[in-house]
């Protein structure tokens, strides 16, 4: 297994975040987010480095990544979308959308809570981008365009 | 503690002759032993052991038994509480990890003390898992020596039952 | 101090002490899970709502300070239904496999059901399923669907070991309890977590499925593994015709030694128990009896030139009466001891691993070193009283005094006397804190104790009191017997 | 109706661009900050009767005083954790006006002696976190953030993922996961007090709060307080959602009729009629239209109708809605958020949600309904937070106002 650096780039965002913060232990979610942004998930290795870095325990890392819904321990090579299930969306119809997208097997899907579009339900997330006010050619359309994703 | 003084009862010339109190003593005998001379077909016992009762139910405490489940693995989850309720304590259990994935534990031995037992059938009545039963319908214990009263998981899992239902009902 | 009314009854504390402590020292009926002593109140499983007068809502015992005038109801109505509620909660996904669960006898969701007379169940929805039966290492096995979450063993390794093994993950219903990946539980206490753990998610692999709890009688006694004594229960039973039989050590709480916990090597020292010597009276390579062999010594004793070593795991009393047969035949004691600094540490081992050390020293016994080689020369007998450094007599007369298969047993004569499980005794810990270790009554000696050969030797009949009693101003500060055999007391060093 | 003071720059076209903002009087109270006292500030919050605009409706002013007179360094957190079904507001104004808020948190910085200031921004919002981050950067550029600003005052300002989890939109969760834990929220305090950021006295505040200060502070609290109906002064940022024709946030004073709102504002409702309307956000109870028609947007209002203002964000459903169907939403939406700390919420969570998969397969028994009841009552008030509390509202209000449906949905044995 090869190792895990964190880019130079990174390294000094961390370096800034720990002046603000009182302590280093609050920098956990920016360097999991660093880490998830960086291989699109959270990798041993890099969990490992990471306790390094602040210097704490990496039961630590794994025990509060995984409170988080938004952190994945696996890596997935498909389009994700994350379809909200929430009241608003379901009262605008996101059930369809869903039946909809389960028979596409090119997309990683899951139902998440609210999103915060319930003014312009149904809405999803693909690949974390916000697509709201859906309907199924829509949604089609978005999903045709992989470049665009 | 005082003590209380009674005093006999005079015996009479009625009372030393014992004749009246012999024929109350003797009148159900007496009875009872005319009437079987005159109808030998309504006694009540049976001639055992050319004649075999019928009269065994369900019910009826027989020598134990360990049930198997639908999938014919042991039900017994040595969990103890026969052995725990036992008032002669004469059912010795070890328990081990069970390995056929059907549950976590199983007796590694199971054995009754068949001379010790007082057959109350509280072990019966204690288990959670319907694995040990008196249903076999044996009434009769017989052995040469002492250690074959002593009755083994093997044994007592080959024993069946007497009145069908021969699957535990353990969850 | 002040005073609160629990139940409308007065009760004098110390003020702003937590509420749930008071409740559990005065012996009030309090159902918790992630209170404990030791780890403090986390406020998770909101079992020790109780009422307090002047409040809207029920409170948790385990966050509540008290004050004077504080009027607290665990018995009303109300928290009566409350903390049924909440235990039908915390059994909403038990798997409820008490008839294979090793904790069965002695746990807290069995204990509270029964308290709580909750009788039917009414869940009809299909129950969360988790692992079971992970084995976490250290002797320990997992199974997740029995845990309330109640973190004690997580905050065990936070807080107390500092190591981090355990950790929580996942969120809500689906929250489980799991060694941090790539990690397995490897601290020297990690076997605390067992008693730790409220309910039978976590158990001993050591104990598993060996003996259901509540056929097991529990013996106050001392940790013999090194110089820390720390208290334990020794849980032993005799099943029909057999003998008896010793299946765990449990930590016995006491603040001025151990606090909760003890070490998982102490813990797994009570296998040493179930290895003590077969044969009770050796004389000359051949079983002996009693009176035979103690004729000889006395004979031996009047005769020879006599030189005593004495295993520093002895206790108290055992030494005392060591020290009055070398007054009474004019020979001089001495001890050795291992020290084993990989295995001490600042927590509760002690590197030195003799439990009795201190007392050796007190009573002026003498080190084994050069004089005591040189003064074998000019001995005829030693007296090995269960020391493990017996070197390689030359072909002169040893009696020895063992409770464990000894090295030299074809050249010795040897008494063979209880273990200390069961016996009783005084230790005194490389602290200076004396305790006592007691003899349960449940169980039939089958050998004699060191005290009765060493009395039999000296034609006395010493107690132990009495001969405690004897040096008490001497050696030991004055302090009564009676105030040792119910708390440790510190001797100071 | 219609009533712009947050959201008053919401139409102008890159509103979210610092250039195109100090056109439009950006900024004009921090410039002249120097020219208040901290006390001023706070004072005028107090008197303009401002309420925390997250849920909790209370004064923000009461706040204010408990974190100016704890001791320590102090910090200020914005909750920008907005995660609750049916409310939008806060990503409104951070997508449209986000140097509103940033103005706001430098007033209320520099009214409470406080230097370092968070914004706790929910994980999924990720665009706008982009937009709130440009926009910090370019205040940092312009000198209004930084050690060496044009106001003379020192702030920093940094942004803060939250990774989905709903439970950190409560201020002690919120904390909790700032300071790099699991978002449990903590044993509230016997006493009134700040909050703590690792010991530091803290003040967490909601975006549309904070956004709020700058305009009192311009024209003054009594023009704030004169806003609305007393106790509830000022406007706020409603927002409608479901069956309506134009969902959307509409900002309005206190004391709109609702029905008028979702009529006029709202577009009307998509169907025939309105059926029930949940009153701000999921964690508020849901009310029968028999009680909208006569509700008026304010806290006491919607507390007398026994649910609450909330957020409010209002969930409107018509005819053809099944109770069932959206009360087995809302209490998934629970489960799945429940943080699993406290035993009622997390096993209650779980049972009621599991409960009502059996009304809608059809399998519901009425012990069924028992157990809904017993579930809210045993998670009402027992717990750490109040998130249990709320799903007991929640369940409450529907069994109160729609049991019936429920009843119908339950097996008859023949």
């Amino acid at each position: 297994m090869s190792g895990y650096t964190f880019s130079a780039e990174n390294l000094k965002e961390i370096d800034k975040l720990l002046k603000r913060y009182p302590s280093k232990e609050a920098l956990t979610l920016p360097i999991l987010w660093m880490v998830q942004n960086d291989l699109g998930y959270l990798s041993n290795i890099a969990l490992r480095e990471a306790s390094k870095i602040l210097d704490m325990p990496t039961s630590h890392f794994y025990s509060v990544a995984s409170f988080y819904t938004m952190f994945k321990f696996k890596k997935s090579e498909k389009v994700f979308v994350e379809l909200c299930k929430s009241l608003s969306c379901e009262l605008n119809n996101s059930d369809e959308l869903y039946e909809y997208l389960k028979t596409r097997d090119d997309i990683e899907l899951v139902r998440v809570e609210c999103l915060g579009s319930c003014g312009s339900s149904p809405m999803c997330a693909i690949n974390g981008k916000y697509h709201e006010n859906l309907n199924i050619k829509k949604l089609d359309t978005i999903l045709g365009d992989k470049d665009a994703l | 503690m005082g003590i209380k003084t009674v005093q006999r009862p005079q015996k009479s010339l009625k009372h030393s002759l014992y004749i009246s109190a012999l024929y109350g003593g003797l009148k159900t005998t007496i009875k009872k032993f005319t009437q079987n001379i005159s109808d030998i077909d309504s006694i009540p016992t049976i001639n055992y052991p050319e004649q075999q009762p019928s009269d065994i139910t369900s019910r009826y405490r027989g020598v134990h038994r360990l049930t198997k489940r639908a999938d014919d693995t042991i039900s017994c989850v040595a969990c103890f509480m026969c052995a725990t309720a036992c008032p002669s304590k004469c059912i010795f259990i070890e328990a081990t990890q069970r390995t056929d994935g059907v549950d976590e534990k199983m007796p590694r031995t199971f054995t009754i003390d068949m001379l010790e037992c007082v057959f109350c059938g509280y072990c019966v009545e204690a288990c959670p898992c319907d694995a040990i039963r008196m249903d076999s319908g044996i009434f009769t214990l017989i052995a040469k020596q002492r250690e074959d009263f002593l009755y083994d998981k093997e044994k007592l899992l080959s024993i069946k039952g007497a009145f069908g239902n021969e699957v535990s009902n353990a969850k | 101090m002040v005073t609160i009314y629990v139940n409308n009854k007065p009760i004098i504390c110390k003020d702003k002490e937590l509420l749930i402590k008071v409740l559990k020292e005065n012996d009030i009926f309090i159902p918790h899970f992630c209170y404990h002593e030791s780890l403090g109140a986390d406020g998770n499983c909101r079992m020790c709502l109780v009422e307090i007068e002047g409040s809207k809502r029920p409170q948790i015992a385990c966050d509540t300070f008290v004050y004077d005038g504080l009027r607290v109801h665990t018995k009303s109505e109300s928290i009566l239904e409350t903390n049924k509620d909440i235990l039908e909660l915390e059994l909403l996904s038990h798997p409820v496999d008490c008839p294979t669960c090793d904790q069965a006898g002695e746990c807290s969701l069995q204990n509270y059901y029964m308290e709580y007379g909750l009788y039917d169940s009414r869940v009809s929805v299909a129950k969360n399923k988790k692992d079971k039966a992970l084995d976490l290492g250290s002797n320990i096995m997992l199974d997740q669907e029995r845990c309330v979450l109640c973190m004690r063993c997580v905050r065990f390794c936070s807080d107390i070991t500092k190591t981090d093994e355990l950790v929580v993950m996942g969120r809500g219903n689906d929250s489980y309890i799991t060694t941090t990946p790539f990690m397995r539980l490897s601290n020297p206490y990690a076997m605390n977590v067992i008693d730790l753990c409220p309910v039978g998610a976590l158990t001993s692999k050591d104990f598993r499925f060996k003996q259901r709890v509540w056929f097991l009688d529990s013996t106050q006694s001392i940790c013999h593994a090194c110089s820390k004594n720390c208290s334990i229960f020794i849980d032993h039973n005799a099943q029909k015709n057999q003998n008896d039989h010793v299946h765990r050590f449990r930590p016995r709480v006491n603040t001025m030694v151990n606090g909760h916990f003890i070490c998982d090597e102490g813990r797994l020292s009570y296998k040493k128990a179930n290895e003590t010597r077969k044969n009770d009276f050796i004389m000359k390579s051949r079983i002996s009896t009693y009176e035979s062999i103690l004729k000889h010594t006395k004979k031996l004793l009047q005769s020879e030139n006599a030189i005593a070593l004495v295993s520093a795991s002895l206790s108290v009393e055992q030494m005392l009466l060591v020290k009055e047969l070398s007054e009474m035949y004019l020979f001089d004691v001495y001890y050795d001891y291992k020290e084993d600094e990989k295995f001490g540490d600042d927590f509760l081992k002690s590197s030195i691993k003799e439990s009795n050390l201190y007392t050796a020293k007190l009573l002026d016994f003498k080190l084994v070193d050069k004089p005591y080689e040189e003064s074998l020369i000019s001995k005829s007998l030693i007296l090995n009283f269960n020391s493990e450094f017996i070197s390689k007599p030359r072909p002169i007369e040893m009696i020895e005094f063992l409770t464990h298969e000894g090295k030299f047993e074809r050249s010795s004569s040897i008494f063979t006397y209880e273990y200390f499980h069961n016996d009783m005794g005084l230790l005194i810990n490389s602290d200076g804190v004396i305790s006592s270790y007691k003899k349960s009554s449940k169980v039939k000696s089958e050998k004699f104790t060191l005290l009765k050969i060493l009395n039999d030797l000296l034609d006395e009949s010493y107690t132990n009191e009495s001969i405690y009693e004897k040096y008490k101003e001497l050696f030991f500060k004055n302090i009564p017997y009676s105030k040792i055999m119910k708390q440790s007391q510190r001797l100071g060093l | 109706m219609l009533f712009k003071n947050v959201s008053a720059r919401f139409e102008i076209e890159n509103s979210n661009s610092i250039d195109v903002i100090l056109e439009h009087n950006g900024y004009e109270m921090v410039k002249k900050l120097q020219e208040f006292t901290p006390e001023q500030i706070i004072q005028e919050v107090e008197k303009s009767g401002l309420r925390g605009k997250g849920g909790g409706g209370a004064l923000a002013g009461a706040k204010w005083r408990l974190l100016e007179k704890a001791k320590g360094k102090k910090y200020i957190v914005i909750n920008a954790d907005e995660s609750e079904p049916g409310t939008f507001k806060d990503r409104s104004i951070i997508e449209k006006d986000p140097h509103l808020l940033i103005e706001g948190i430098i007033l209320t910085a520099y009214a409470l002696n406080s230097n370092d200031a968070f914004i706790y921004i929910r994980g999924e919002y990720q665009e706008q976190a982009k937009i709130l981050q440009k926009a910090i950067d370019e205040a940092y550029e312009k000198g209004f953030l930084g050690d060496e600003t044009i106001h003379k005052y020192n702030i920093h300002l940094t942004l803060h993922r939250g990774a989905g989890a709903y439970i950190c939109g409560e201020k002690s969760a919120l904390l909790e996961s700032l300071e790099g834990k699991r978002g449990h929220p903590r044993l509230k305090p016997h006493t009134p007090s700040p909050e703590y950021f690792f010991n530091n006295p803290t003040l967490v505040n909601n975006v549309e709060t904070i956004a709020t200060i700058p305009s009192i502070i311009k024209n003054g609290s009594s023009f704030y307080k004169n806003l609305g109906v007393e106790p509830s002064c000022g406007s706020m940022l409603f927002g409608v959602s479901g069956h309506v024709n134009k969902p959307g946030i509409y900002e309005c004073e206190f004391g709109v009729s609702m029905l008028d709102y979702i009529n006029t504002l709202g577009g009307g409702v998509k169907g025939e009629s309105i059926k029930a309307v949940i009153t701000g956000g999921v964690s508020t109870g849901v009310i029968p239209f028999e009680i909208v028609k006569d509700i008026k947007l304010t806290y006491e209002d919607l507390r007398k109708a026994g649910s609450s203002l909330g957020t409010g964000g209002m969930i409107v459903m018509n005819e053809s809605t099944c109770m069932v169907k959206a009360l087995k939403n809302i209490l998934s939406f629970y489960h799945d958020e429940s943080c699993g700390q406290c035993t009622p919420c997390r096993e209650g969570t779980f049972w009621v949600d599991a409960t009502l998969d059996k009304f809608l397969d059809g399998s519901a028994t009425l012990e069924d309904i028992e157990i809904l009841k017993s579930n809210s009552k045993i998670m009402n008030g027992k717990t750490v937070c109040v998130f249990a509390p709320s799903v007991s509202t929640v369940i409450d209000s529907f069994l109160k106002y729609f049991q019936d449906e429920f009843i119908a949905k339950i097996k008859v044995d023949v």
